[in-house]
């Protein structure tokens, strides 16, 4: 190494450094440049697409299942029977976003659009229970209990009817079919995750 | 270190053996690479690698093509976009699907914001790994404002999930392109300015110069892809010479190595050459927005996808290197086998060969400078 | 002199004393090296004492600075982390205990007869002295030493070099040139 | 010691009848007393400025939560580190892994004792000032070695290794970049180097503006002496990102505080020194602190040399936040094949021009033309 070289090292090490210098201290210098947000204080606006937390309408839901269906990671689940309208009555409708990856699946095939992401982003917990969201509140087994009551009504109705109508059609055919359990008619219509 | 006693043997003072990592703040992850040393000089250093290992590829078979999506998100994590688009182009290309043109777009702009974003992170964390953790935060505000557009146009800032096999999720929102254009214009200058603090800074470069040189036939021998390659001095970019896409409508050049501080291939180049790619990749978003046509974003797939029986191999310039897909459909829903090849990986075949003879601040540079990002090793 | 500056003395003599036979007789070697600290302390102490404040800080920078640095480094360089246990082991009991009775005796005699001007300590700057007696009065030994010295650092240098054209060598150049 | 205890009997009759020595004895553990509040407050300071600096150049805030705009996140972090769980690790060695910390500190501590604050506020005016505070620090290489090894981890080993290296090699530097100010001053006490530097209205008798090689003395100092003090770009010994954290990665609560605390007063050593050898210390520009009546030309002189002190530890932050850091071997050239030599053809320019010029500085000689 000559000494031109030398010399002409610590020159470059020199002027290298005080050019870097040079623009740190400009950012040091310039408050503007700040780019934090204060977080609980200060909030960022969440964009229309932003993909938060899953909210169901149950009110919009047909229970089609689609959602549970792509899901890749299995974070829906849903039980439903079928009504006394023949539509389905969830019973309950259940995402565990300890689980779910926000990937967006289940919204794009949701037919109905009932399935939604919000801007919600907040939900620290310490008990995994609170991370599943549920979206009916009644209780499942309340809601099948009901939901049977009325199939079996609507059928006891029916076969009323239909009793009614046969005798005034036939007064002498054979007694009417009993109702059907109510039971494992339901259990038919019954879709579970 | 050898050196001779009065007798003339030699004296030779015990090795040591360093576990490093997976718990090491420069291994870029879960990275354990079992380093032995003689004082400072690493006489062997063999990566250990797989704690991250989720078998992505097995749950590729489980899923279908639509489903996957998501997971390809988890392969790269700093280039989701990248990796997204890879996905829908293989399964694309397996089932002949013609995709819109708006779409094709729109993926190259995305994947392109997403290869400086990430190559902002191979630089940041590099730099920080070299001690200098300004740059570092520097990076990371300009990530965030990719991320910003990011989230304006799919919803999230990490794991996209934009593309589907068809299209993309959804088409630009109203001001996005134009608020690509103003990061471009916000950012470009910026590059001269991460130059100018850290880039040439002697001791940077004194750290660099020289430092793992890997010659270009051996980088090809080893298979080494993506910027690694091109740091070496060969010419060759998925983008270019083997276009897929829309990229042949796009005028970039392709960067490599110069060897302009030190041999050719060592670890300034390979920085060198992220620092290049981010400013050709705003070169290629330029053009996309300029060209943009309009029309729709999704091409008609049924829903309940099935892809005719074959087989396909395609290959996408990811920031980490050619990720290749290779998928097998027995014609159901699901792919019958999936393999993917990453830059990452067969970039750590090189390691034991490269940090022979170096000390362990070299080490975390070598490591730097591949840009290695477990997920994709381990997957 | 009262009562203060002569605890003062003895608490000085009794570290430098106490941690030179502490450095002798503590089986681990490292425990030596760090009792050897304080005997440098202890007689840098006295130097204070003898108002050579110059000397006390030299002691303090060659001997704990320099030279126990090195110790502890060679130690560490060239033993195994955990085989430090048993690394200062004693020999020679007897004859040892014999040759430092003798030596006690000898220098205890010299103390006791030795009849030592005693004044009172005048705190006076003495760096100045030093430097003028080595620049005209010792000039010459100090530079001898100074050049013993060089030829030393020359020694270790080509002792420690590793010789040229072997593989390992050859290796390091290749990594870094 | 003696003499101000002296005075203070003779101040203060009661005193009479409790011997010299208590009361000297007392004088000394006030002065130290002082003296490490201040280095404690200091280093806590420190720490909270070296963050916000640290916002500052990094485009973003900082510490800002505890107390307003974040100001008693020292004292937060303090009652953390002194409550948090004392960990030694199972295996090391438990004698030594207690001791090093205080090595440490006393090492960085005692160098405080010969700053001179002010025109008469210095704990003790050695006349070996200069030397004293090297070879004092010397103590926190062997605290540093200790750390290292009784940790019975090998990235705290690697980490006392290249503390000792390091600092042994760069104390040659140091040492002979700051024999320029002796030389001018011709006296190694800091006191009478500070006074030497009165002349010319407190400003131009600097020996920073004394001749060309003064100048680069000053450089050189500043250079080799953040890298003794292990600052960046020279913090081999605890670079985060290759040895985890060096020396002090299995130390926790308040033994690494001791570390931690260290190393800001080492900072503000090195600060201390190049203020009081190239700086003019505690000389107010313009104005005779020493005509002024003792309180406040002592006040104005703590201020002004306060001021010059932290000027230059917020350049070593601003240094720290900007640079890389050097391997191990580059450090190793560096210390020998430039700092070294630098200083001693700067140590041969300055004699010569002492020499030459019989004592005078440019300023002087410039002063003397104007009669």
């Amino acid at each position: 190494m000559g000494l031109k070289e030398y010399l002409n090292d610590i020159m470059e090490a020199v002027v290298t450094t005080v050019k870097g210098m040079r623009i740190t201290a400009a950012y040091g210098v310039d408050p503007k440049e700040e780019v934090t947000l204060q977080y609980p204080e200060e909030r960022w606006e969440v964009p229309e697409r932003f993909r938060g937390f899953l909210h169901n309408d149950i009110k919009v839901c047909t229970s089609c299942t689609m959602c549970v269906k792509v899901c890749p990671v299995d974070c829906i689940s849903l039980e439903a029977v079928r009504g006394a309208d023949k539509k389905m009555v969830l019973a309950f409708y259940d995402i565990n976003i300890g689980r779910c990856m926000y990937c967006g699946l289940c919204v794009e095939a949701c037919p109905v659009k009932s399935l939604k992401h919000t801007g919600g982003y907040e939900r620290a917990s310490v008990d995994r229970g609170e991370l599943i969201l549920h979206f009916v509140h009644e209780d499942a087994a309340e809601i099948k209990a009901r939901v049977a009551r009325q199939v079996a009504e609507a059928a006891a109705k029916a076969a009323e009817a239909q009793a009614a109508s046969r005798a005034a059609e036939a007064p002498a055919a054979a007694k009417s079919p009993e109702a059907p359990p109510a039971d494992p008619k339901a259990a038919k219509g019954e879709h579970r995750e | 270190m050898t050196g001779m006693t009065a007798r003339g043997e030699a004296l030779r003072t015990q090795e040591m053996t360093i576990n490093m990592g997976p718990q090491h703040p420069s291994t870029h992850g879960v990275l354990r690479v079992i380093l032995t040393t003689d004082g400072e000089v690493v006489t062997r250093a063999v990566p250990d690698v797989g704690y991250l290992h989720r078998g992505l590829e097995k749950i590729g078979e489980r899923v279908t093509y639509a489903q996957f999506m998501p997971f390809t998100d988890r392969l790269d994590y700093l280039a989701a976009m990248n990796c997204n688009c890879a996905w829908a182009w293989a399964v694309e290309k397996l089932a002949k699907i013609e995709v819109p043109e708006r779409a094709e777009f729109l993926r190259v702009i995305v994947a392109e914001l997403n290869r400086i974003s990430s190559h902002l992170i191979a630089f940041g964390s590099f730099t920080a790994d070299m001690g200098a953790f300004t740059p570092f935060l520097y990076a990371i505000r300009e990530r965030e404002r990719v991320n910003d557009l990011f989230e304006m146009i799919c919803g999230n800032r990490l794991t996209y999930n934009y593309a589907r096999i068809g299209g993309v999720s959804g088409d630009a929102p109203p001001g996005f392109l134009e608020k690509t254009k103003e990061f471009l214009d916000y950012f470009e200058p910026k590059i001269d300015e991460y130059n100018n603090l850290i880039s040439y800074n002697k001791i940077f470069v004194h750290r660099l110069a020289n430092v793992a040189v890997i010659p270009a036939e051996e980088a090809v021998a080893y298979g080494m892809t993506g910027p690694n390659l091109r740091g070496s001095g060969v010419p060759f970019d998925l983008r270019r010479d083997e276009p897929y896409s829309v990229y042949p409508k796009f005028d970039f050049k392709v960067c490599v190595g110069t060897g302009e501080r030190g041999k050719l291939g060592d670890c300034f180049d390979r920085y060198m050459v992220r620092i290049n790619e981010m400013r050709e990749s705003v070169k290629i978003v330029r053009q996309a927005l300029a060209q943009i046509p309009e029309g729709p974003v999704m091409a008609k797939v049924p829903r309940v996808f099935k892809p005719p029986a074959g087989e396909t191999y395609f290959r996408s310039e990811c920031p980490r290197g050619e990720t290749g897909i290779y998928v097998v459909s027995d014609g159901s829903a699901n792919p019958f086998r999936l393999k993917i090849r990453t830059g990452s990986f067969v970039t750590m075949n090189i390691f034991e060969k490269v940090t022979k003879g170096l000390m362990i601040a070299d080490i975390v540079a070598v490591i730097g400078s591949f840009d290695i990002i477990l997920p994709e090793i381990d997957r | 002199m009262n009562g203060p500056s002569d605890f003062i003395f003895y608490a000085a003599a009794a570290l430098t004393v106490g941690s030179a036979i502490l450095v002798a007789t503590l089986p681990n070697i490292i425990y030596a090296a760090v009792a050897l600290l304080f005997a440098f302390a202890g007689v840098a102490g006295l130097y204070v004492f003898l108002s050579a404040d110059f000397l006390a800080a030299t002691q303090v920078l060659v001997y704990v600075g320099g030279i126990l640095v090195l110790i502890l480094f060679a130690v560490f360089l060239s033993n195994r982390l955990a085989d430090v246990k048993i690394s200062n082991p004693g020999h020679f009991h007897l004859p040892a205990a014999a040759v430092c009775l003798v030596l006690f005796g000898v220098l205890s005699y010299t103390a006791v007869s030795t009849p030592f001007a005693v004044k009172t300590a005048v705190y006076l700057p003495t760096t100045a002295d030093i430097g003028e007696m080595l620049m005209t009065r010792y000039l010459l030994p100090f530079e001898v030493a100074s050049v013993l010295l060089l030829a030393a650092l020359i020694g270790a240098a080509l002792l420690s070099r590793p010789e040229r054209g072997t593989p390992e060598k050859a290796d390091m150049e290749e990594g870094r040139g | 010691m003696e003499a101000l205890a002296r005075s203070l009997v003779n101040f203060v009759p009661v005193l009479g009848g409790v011997p010299l020595w208590t009361i000297t004895l007392l004088v000394m553990v006030a002065s130290a007393a002082v003296v490490l509040v201040f280095a404690l407050t200091f280093e806590g300071v420190g720490s909270l400025v070296l963050r916000k600096v640290a916002g500052d150049i990094q485009a973003r805030i900082g510490p800002n939560r505890v107390g307003p705009n974040g100001m008693l996140q020292f004292l937060a972090d303090g009652v953390k580190l002194v409550l948090k769980e004392d960990i030694i690790p199972a295996r090391a060695d438990r004698l030594l892994f207690r001791l090093a910390p205080y090595f440490v500190f006393v090492g960085s501590f005692a160098a405080f004792v010969v700053v001179p604050f002010g025109v008469g506020l210095i704990a003790a005016d050695l006349n070996i000032g200069i030397y004293y505070v090297m070879a004092v620090t010397s103590l926190v290489v062997v605290g540093i070695l200790l750390a290292g090894w009784s940790s019975n981890n090998k990235w705290a080993l690697l980490g006392g290794m290249r503390a000792a290296a390091q600092i042994v090699s760069y104390e040659i530097p140091v040492g002979m970049a700051l024999i320029p100010a002796v030389l001018v001053a011709g006296s190694l006490s800091l006191q009478a180097i500070v006074k030497s530097q009165g002349g010319l209205f407190g400003i131009f008798g600097w020996n920073l503006f004394h001749d060309p090689f003064a100048f680069f003395s000053f450089l050189l100092y500043f250079t080799a002496a953040q890298a003794e003090t292990n600052q960046t770009p020279f913090d081999l010994p605890e670079a985060e990102s290759e040895l985890v954290s060096g020396y002090n990665v299995e130390y926790s609560g308040i033994r690494f505080g001791l570390f931690f605390l260290a190393e800001f007063g080492d900072m503000f050593i090195v600060a201390a020194l190049a203020t009081a050898c190239f700086l003019g210390g505690w000389n107010v520009p313009f104005v005779s602190v020493a005509a002024l009546p003792p309180v406040w030309g002592n006040l104005l002189s703590l201020g002004v040399f306060l001021g010059k002190a932290f000027t230059m530890v917020l350049i070593m932050m601003w240094v720290r936040w900007t640079l890389p850091r050097l391997r191990v071997d580059q450090l190793m050239r560096m210390s020998w094949k430039y700092m070294v030599p630098l200083t001693f053809v700067n140590l041969l320019g300055v004699s010569l021009w002492l020499l030459l010029f019989h004592g005078k500085g440019i300023p002087q000689m410039i002063a003397s033309l104007f009669g």
